[in-house]
């Protein structure tokens, strides 16, 4: 029983986790329909940039916000320089941003080193509470409440603005939103810019939840994060929400109790969802 | 009469919205039928039963004595029934010429040959260009599709649709965006279809005159269900279809 | 209000307007016609600042237009209702009119309702994705997105196209309403329409003006339409 | 290219210069340049023969590492190969020894299957392999009725890992109560560690090599604190940094700067504190340093004949002295048998990563693992 | 530009040129493979590595486990074209009624689990540390062994140049467009599209089994996404839908490679050269968005018909 209350919890949380790597992908991928490659790679900034911020001002939240604010200057970049050209081409889209995978992945090899580095993470956050065989792992506990608090942002954005249909409009046709006097082009940057906040964030908060972090953990992570999106079902935040979740825990129950299915649970839930349901968990039809 | 078509209680919903109820349409071989009906009256819908895009909630379709109601797509086509799209449905990156080509190559026997046949293809490549020339086309052939004007993509559209030698043509709206003066010639290209006595055609079209002067039966869907049908003359008498259909401007209009 | 002058714009390499000239007075429904292909859905995107390789001029309020993006066009006024009409298919209606509304915050709200009055059909779809949409409905939709959005000028590509001859006369009696508020520049084939409703005319051919006027000299000179709409 | 001149001895030494095991590469190739000055005297010459040596990056890729393999021994007519980092591209470029007969000396690749099944005979060994890991984890903790339970990665260096150190510890009359692997690239170590407790063990060995390591979700998930001892081997300096949850941990190292006892040793601190402003020799320095040693010896002893069945014959049982201590190439597989070093981590002062402090040297017989090629 | 490459081994004798030649070779075949699906047919997998991963493994174990004769060489050939139809079939019929990201996440998902098969498997793979194992007489040789490959390369764009003009290969590129029109033309587009994908399978089968004859060596890295992105490189590089693209594509990427990694030993800043390799693919991508091929033919187009300027009124 206790083994099974530690599964669920620890699992659930990792769903949150991975929802928060893929929060940002649910705008970018989802919504605006970029296949961002290099979306890893701003995991991997943020969890650098808040890790180096933290220890030298050992202040989480400075850390946190310097890491958001990186992440952003870095998608601003990359939207700038690699998507504007080629938004509407996925395989373009795809081999460019491959491109500034490498790139980025270099740099923090130049500026970090190629060696993992250790995550610290601020004592109120250290350790974990014990009830018999029970254990809540602090950190972990602080993710849940973390990923809420994302996902109600991110909710509130898209249902209270009209951003989200800006997007959706953008994507169907741009020219026809650029006829309604909307600067289709800074609306993409601002949401590209903004998902790549929340790579970012995702990649910094993930620093601590392994405790290690290292300059090729992007491509892994990145894939986590699109398998969720498109099973949850594009464009849907809510559809992501629970792919994450069921991944999470998938993870949790067959790691514990079907081992040998563990390397391979991920990719069964992605082909298993698709063929029971083409278009992801809360995908519509005619989306894609 | 031999129905080549026939609709057995044709449903369809989506949701709570029931798009065409209980629909029992009946169309004589090698008549002209037409079918008129307010902007969302479930027009192109029921062609889209027809033509396989989407299944019925309910009911069956019978296409020359075959039960057709689960059958795709392509093989309703490889039936004879051939159907021109209300939305411009092309390939924008083959050139006009390889459009026209596609049709024509779809009616051939051997489908699946991997290796390729100069002869042959030369030989579908002068069938297509005649069609083309029906359609007014000729000089553009070598372009790209998608750099047509929107009224030669619906010259386009009608000429694939001839390449299948359909015996029962489904035309949506064909004339919408094709200029005044030339309409007629399209006009012209649709009575030619029908002299031949063998097809059979059912068309969409808002254009009253056209309706009027090409079809020997007329059909007029309402709320998805068949309001009223028979002669032309009788149908354009009806006080339900002027109500609900031709309002008042329609006699200045056909003058 | 419009002036268009001597516009040059090529696609690609090709040579579609050949230097276009005429006006649109405001106030009044400008019709603009001509055979497919000469080059009539060009101007108005031309002037929507869609070509990039365009040269001449096209003031608006004085403004000149070329060079200017899209949006910026867009915002001083003028909409854009597309021939192939270019909805956004993933959109419900109402998402749609709530689209159409960001740029115009003062009556967008107020226009978008008086919409739904006149075209009753959108009313009752409202909650559905539009891509679902009759021809004729997406045809409203398109209208009534472009109306919302604008103020003072209303370019419309053929929008009787795929009507029923009764929505053809109510969008004859929205296009007078609408012309009240706004002005209106529309390409039209369906010459009995146009020629009821439209103050002006111009015929292209060829990438040119070949002619213009008033329509009630169209309508009087049975020349002309025949000379160059080939109507008797 | 020019067949190699005859007074010149030519080196190919592949490694990771960049991608995941870049670390490890450029360890091994400072490492092997200083072996090369000590076993010289700085001469780089033996037997009035020139040496020089050639690196090649593998990128850690199969294909990459055959393709400059071959560069080597074809165009640059290297008489010996060295590497590499990864066991994958040391195993790929196997066969291309025997097909050019060429000495290769295995340097750090670990894969058992090196000096086993794919072995060659001009495969010779510096690295240890998995096995003597194993013999050195079981050394560390295993003893009569000891109770075990292992972790590991789910993959070859993890299953093979364990499977040669449950052979050890249940020699050594221990239990093993459970076997888990986990998804290396798994976000959540937590079930598999919750599989660890409620088996309930003295000890949890685990075998683990690569970034996305558990040692904190060990911590978090209170192990210790409910009577599990961790064991591991202690990897570079760099994951040392990592492991600080692990303070207390008795476990295993191949090799860190402290621990051996000898000159060789002390050289090679000395020296490469020189060479590389300060810092200290790390986890496979020493054993790019034993690979060069172990090549020139073998050319003193054959007066700078590099024919491949002479050399063979001479190193076959040859022993040589290196940083950790003497080496000996068992005749029969080719894999020098050497020290480990039993040890247990502790925090010391000024120190920003806990260090291993040895308990003892588990000596090359001690260590020595089975023979696999037969 | 063929008879240039026969000549090559003579006028240039340096082995690692040949290997490197070979490779560019082999992966031109796998990248043309690919073109097949993604320029003439539309469809974007991820998973094709699936497929080379599969005839890498068949030519390995079959040799491995036999002797290794020329025959059993064949065998594994076969063996690799057999299980690459089946598979592809049993995926396509799975997955290519969905939609574009749809289809390409499950194939992706698909390539994942044979990966997992190969490290797990271990009685027939020997797990992820792979295995070596002696190819024939006849292909050990690096010279003959290019030949082959050089062969192999031309007959293969031969027979897919064929295929696409093919009556079938028509209705491919008309898929590619729009899939809806095809099915209402009287094609059976999912027939169409698995056909392809066969193709494109047996062929990127083969490429894996000479690719592991070059390395002599097997291991699960050739089911690694990586593998799937570099034929996807190759032929946007070279430019989609042509065919010959690939091919260039396949050449410029090894160069790239081979030099930019050469330039790294000796440039102190090429130490990174990784990240000049991801400098030098967004150049490329988006300096050239029609690939090599595609370029070029719009350039000598533009030069050939200047008068065509006013033409089209
Ligand atoms: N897939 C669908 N899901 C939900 N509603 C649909 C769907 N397809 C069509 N409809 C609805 O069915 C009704 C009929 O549409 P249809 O396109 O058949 O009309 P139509 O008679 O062809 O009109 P028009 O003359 O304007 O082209 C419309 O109200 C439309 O919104
Ligand atoms: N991208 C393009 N490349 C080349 N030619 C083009 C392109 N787009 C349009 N054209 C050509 O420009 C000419 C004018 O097109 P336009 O769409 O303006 O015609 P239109 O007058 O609106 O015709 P319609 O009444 O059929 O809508 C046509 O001959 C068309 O073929
Ligand atoms: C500890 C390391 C040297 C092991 C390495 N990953 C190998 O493949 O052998
Ligand atoms: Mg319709
Ligand atoms: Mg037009």
């Amino acid at each position: 029983m206790n083994a099974i209350i530690n599964l669920f919890v620890n699992g659930l949380s990792t769903g949150v986790l991975i929802f928060l790597l893929a929060s940002g992908l649910t705008l970018i991928f989802g919504l605006m329909s970029v296949l961002n490659f290099a979306h890893g790679s701003f995991f991997v900034w943020g969890a650098f940039v808040g890790l180096w911020l933290y220890d030298l001002t050992n202040h989480f939240f400075v850390a946190l916000i310097g890491a958001v604010l990186v992440g952003m200057l870095i998608g601003w970049l990359v939207e700038r320089i690699l998507i504007q050209p080629v938004y509407g081409n996925h395989i373009r889209q795809l081999l460019v941003t491959l491109g500034g995978m490498l790139v980025l992945i270099e740099c923090i090899r130049i500026f970090w080193g190629s060696n993992p580095l250790r995550a610290n993470m601020p004592d109120w956050l250290e350790g974990s509470f014990q009830f018999g065989g029970v254990i809540l792992i602090k950190y972990r506990l602080f993710i849940l409440v973390v990923g809420f608090l994302i996902y109600l942002l991110l909710w509130i954005i898209l249902k209270k603005t009209t951003i989200g249909i800006m997007i959706r409009a953008g994507v169907d046709n741009r020219e026809a939103v650029q006829a309604l006097g909307i600067n289709i082009k800074t609306v993409f940057s601002f949401v590209f810019l903004f998902g790549a906040g929340m790579a970012a964030l995702g990649g910094f908060l993930l620093a601590p939840y392994s405790g290690i972090i290292f300059a090729d953990m992007g491509m892994q992570y990145a894939i986590l994060a699109f398998i969720v999106v498109i099973i949850g079902g594009l464009g849907s935040i809510p559809g992501a929400a629970i792919a994450s979740i069921i991944v999470g825990l998938a993870g949790a129950f067959t790691a514990f109790y079907i081992p040998d299915l563990s390397l391979s649970i991920n990719m069964l839930l992605l082909i298993f969802i698709l063929l029971l349901k083409p278009t992801g968990i809360l995908g519509e039809k005619g989306r894609a | 009469m031999e129905h080549i078509l026939e609709t057995k209680q044709l449903s369809v919903s989506f949701g709570e919205h029931h798009v065409i109820q209980k629909v029992n349409f009946n169309v004589p071989k090698g008549k002209f039928i037409s079918i008129i009906g307010p902007n969302g009256a479930g027009k192109t819908t029921l062609f889209n039963l027809l033509s396989g895009q989407i299944p019925p909630t309910e009911g069956e379709i019978h296409f020359k004595n075959n039960n057709i109601t689960k059958l795709s797509i392509a093989e309703r086509t490889r039936l004879g029934m051939g159907r021109s799209f209300q939305q411009t449905n092309i390939f924008p990156e083959l050139t006009v010429l390889e459009n026209v080509r596609m049709a024509v190559q779809s009616t051939a026997k051997d489908l699946y040959s991997l290796f390729p046949m100069p002869a042959k293809l030369r030989a579908q490549q002068e069938e297509a260009k005649k069609l083309l020339e029906t359609v007014f086309l000729q000089d553009k052939s070598e372009f790209l599709a998608a750099n047509l004007a929107h009224g030669e993509k619906r010259k386009l559209e009608i000429a694939m649709l001839l390449a299948l030698k359909p015996e029962l043509l489904l035309l949506d709206e064909p004339t919408a965006g094709i200029s005044v003066e030339e309409v007629p010639a399209i006009l012209k290209v649709i009575e030619n279809i029908k002299s031949d006595d063998k097809n059979t055609i059912v068309l969409i079209e808002h254009k009253m005159e056209m309706v009027l002067h090409l079809s020997d039966y007329l059909v007029v869907l309402f709320n998805g269900e068949l309001l009223a049908e028979g002669e032309p003359e009788k149908i354009m008498d009806d006080e339900r279809v002027q109500s609900a259909y031709l309002g008042g401007f329609f006699h200045a209009d056909s003058k | 209000m419009l002036t268009v002058n001597n516009l040059e714009t090529y696609i690609n390499q090709f040579h579609i307007l050949q230097g276009v000239s005429f006006d649109v007075k405001q106030g009044a429904i400008t019709v603009l016609f001509g055979r497919n292909g000469v080059g009539k859905t060009t101007t108005l995107r031309s002037i929507m600042g869609y070509n990039e390789k365009t040269s001449g001029s096209i003031t608006f309020n004085n403004e000149e237009l070329i060079g200017l993006p899209t949006h910026i066009i867009a915002q001083k006024g003028i909409g854009y209702v597309p021939e192939d009409q270019a909805i956004f298919s993933s959109l419900t209606v109402e998402e749609t009119f709530l689209l159409a509304q960001t740029n115009n915050k003062k009556y967008g709200a107020e226009k978008a309702e008086w919409m739904f009055e006149l075209f009753p059909d959108l009313n009752r779809l409202r909650q559905k994705k539009t891509s679902l949409l009759s021809g004729g409905q997406k045809q409203m939709l398109a209208i009534s997105r472009a109306y919302i959005n604008s103020n003072d000028l209303l370019l419309i590509d053929e929008p009787s196209k795929g009507l029923s001859p009764i929505m053809v006369e109510k969008l004859m009696e929205a296009l007078l309403l609408i012309k009240e508020k706004t002005t209106i520049l529309l390409v039209e084939q369906n010459f009995f329409m146009a020629s009821h409703i439209g103050d002006y005319f111009h015929i292209m051919d060829d990438g040119k003006i070949v002619h213009g006027g008033r329509m009630e000299d169209l309508r009087e000179n049975p020349d002309i339409t025949k000379k160059y709409l080939g109507i008797s | 290219a020019s067949s190699s001149d005859d007074d010149t001895i030519k080196i190919g030494v592949l490694a990771s210069l960049t991608g995941p095991l870049e670390a490890y590469g450029k360890q091994t190739i400072q490492g092997f340049e200083l072996g090369l000055d000590y076993a010289t005297d700085g001469t780089r010459e033996v037997a009035g023969k020139k040496i020089v040596f050639i690196q090649e990056d593998t990128e850690t890729k199969t294909d990459v590492a055959v393709k400059k393999a071959t560069k080597l021994l074809e165009e640059d007519n290297v008489d010996f190969l060295v590497g590499s980092s990864s066991s994958g591209d040391t195993l790929a470029v196997l066969p291309l020894a025997e097909e050019y007969k060429k000495i290769m000396v295995v340097e750090p690749a670990a894969a058992d299957s090196i000096t086993g099944e794919h072995f060659n005979p001009y495969i010779f060994r510096t690295g240890r392999n998995s096995s003597q890991d194993a013999v050195a984890g079981a050394a560390a903790i295993a003893s009569e009725g000891v109770r075990i339970a292992t972790l590991a990665q789910d993959n070859t260096y993890g299953r093979d890992g364990i499977a040669a150190f449950i052979e050890a510890a249940e020699a050594l009359g221990a239990e093993i109560v459970t076997e888990v692997y986990a998804n290396p690239d798994s976000t959540d170590f937590t079930p598999n560690i919750q599989q660890v407790i409620s088996e309930d063990p003295e000890y949890l060995f685990i075998v683990w090599s690569g970034s996305n390591a558990p040692w904190k979700q060990l911590k978090d998930m209170k192990v210790e604190e409910q009577g599990v001892k961790i064991s591991t081997a202690v990897q570079d300096i760099a994951s040392l940094k990592t492991m600080d949850a692990l303070v207390g941990m008795e476990g295993y190292s191949i090799y860190y700067y402290t621990l051996p006892d000898n000159e060789v040793n002390d050289w090679l601190v000395e020296e490469h504190k020189k060479r590389f402003n300060g810092e200290v020799p790390d986890l496979f320095t020493a054993g790019g340093m034993s690979a060069a040693i172990s090549i020139v010896e073998a050319l003193k002893k054959t007066e700078g004949n590099v024919d491949a069945d002479k050399l063979i014959e001479t190193m076959e049982g040859m022993e040589f002295d290196t940083p950790k201590g003497t080496m000996k190439f068992r005749a029969d597989d080719h894999q020098a048998l050497q020290s480990l070093y039993a040890i247990v981590l502790e925090n010391q002062d000024g120190v920003d990563h806990p260090i291993p402090v040895l308990i003892r040297e588990l000596d090359m017989f001690e260590t020595e693992p089975p023979i696999r090629n037969k | 530009m063929i008879v240039g490459l026969c000549l090559f081994p003579f006028i240039n004798d340096s082995r690692s040129m040949l290997i490197l030649y070979t490779q560019i070779f082999i992966f031109a075949i796998f990248a043309m493979s690919f073109d097949i699906l993604l320029g003439y047919t539309g469809i974007v997998s991820f998973g094709h590595c699936m497929f080379f991963g599969i005839g890498a493994y068949s030519a390995a174990v079959t040799l491995n486990t036999n002797e290794n004769s020329m025959g059993f060489f064949l065998l594994g050939i076969l063996i690799g074209a057999v299980l690459a139809v089946i598979v592809s079939y049993i995926v396509g019929m799975l997955s290519l009624r969905l939609q574009s990201h749809f289809y390409a996440m499950l194939t992706l998902g698909f390539a994942e689990l044979f990966h997992v098969i190969a490290e797990k498997w271990r009685s027939l793979t020997r797990g992820g540390e792979g295995f070596t194992f002696r190819v024939p007489e006849f292909l050990s040789d690096r010279l003959t062994f290019y030949y082959v490959a050089l062969i192999s390369l031309v007959l293969i764009y031969i027979l897919l140049r064929l295929f696409t003009t093919s009556s079938v290969g028509k209705v491919l590129r008309a898929i590619s467009q729009n899939e809806q029109r095809v099915e209402a033309l009287g094609f059976k587009v999912l027939h169409y599209k698995l056909i392809s994908s066969i193709v494109a399978g047996v062929v990127a089968a083969y490429s894996g089994a000479l690719y592991v004859i070059t390395l002599r060596f097997v291991d699960p890295s050739v089911f690694s996404i990586e593998i799937t992105l570099d034929a996807l490189l190759m032929t946007m590089i070279g430019g989609v839908g042509t065919l010959i693209g690939p091919i260039l594509g396949s050449a410029s990427v090894e160069f790239f490679q081979h030099y930019l990694s050469q330039l790294g030993k000796t440039i102190p800043i090429f130490e990174r050269w990784t990240l000049f390799l991801g400098l030098l693919y967004i150049i490329v991508i988006l300096g050239f968005p029609k690939g090599i091929v595609g370029t070029i033919k719009s350039r000598t187009q533009r030069k050939i018909t200047p008068k065509n300027k006013d033409l089209p009124m």
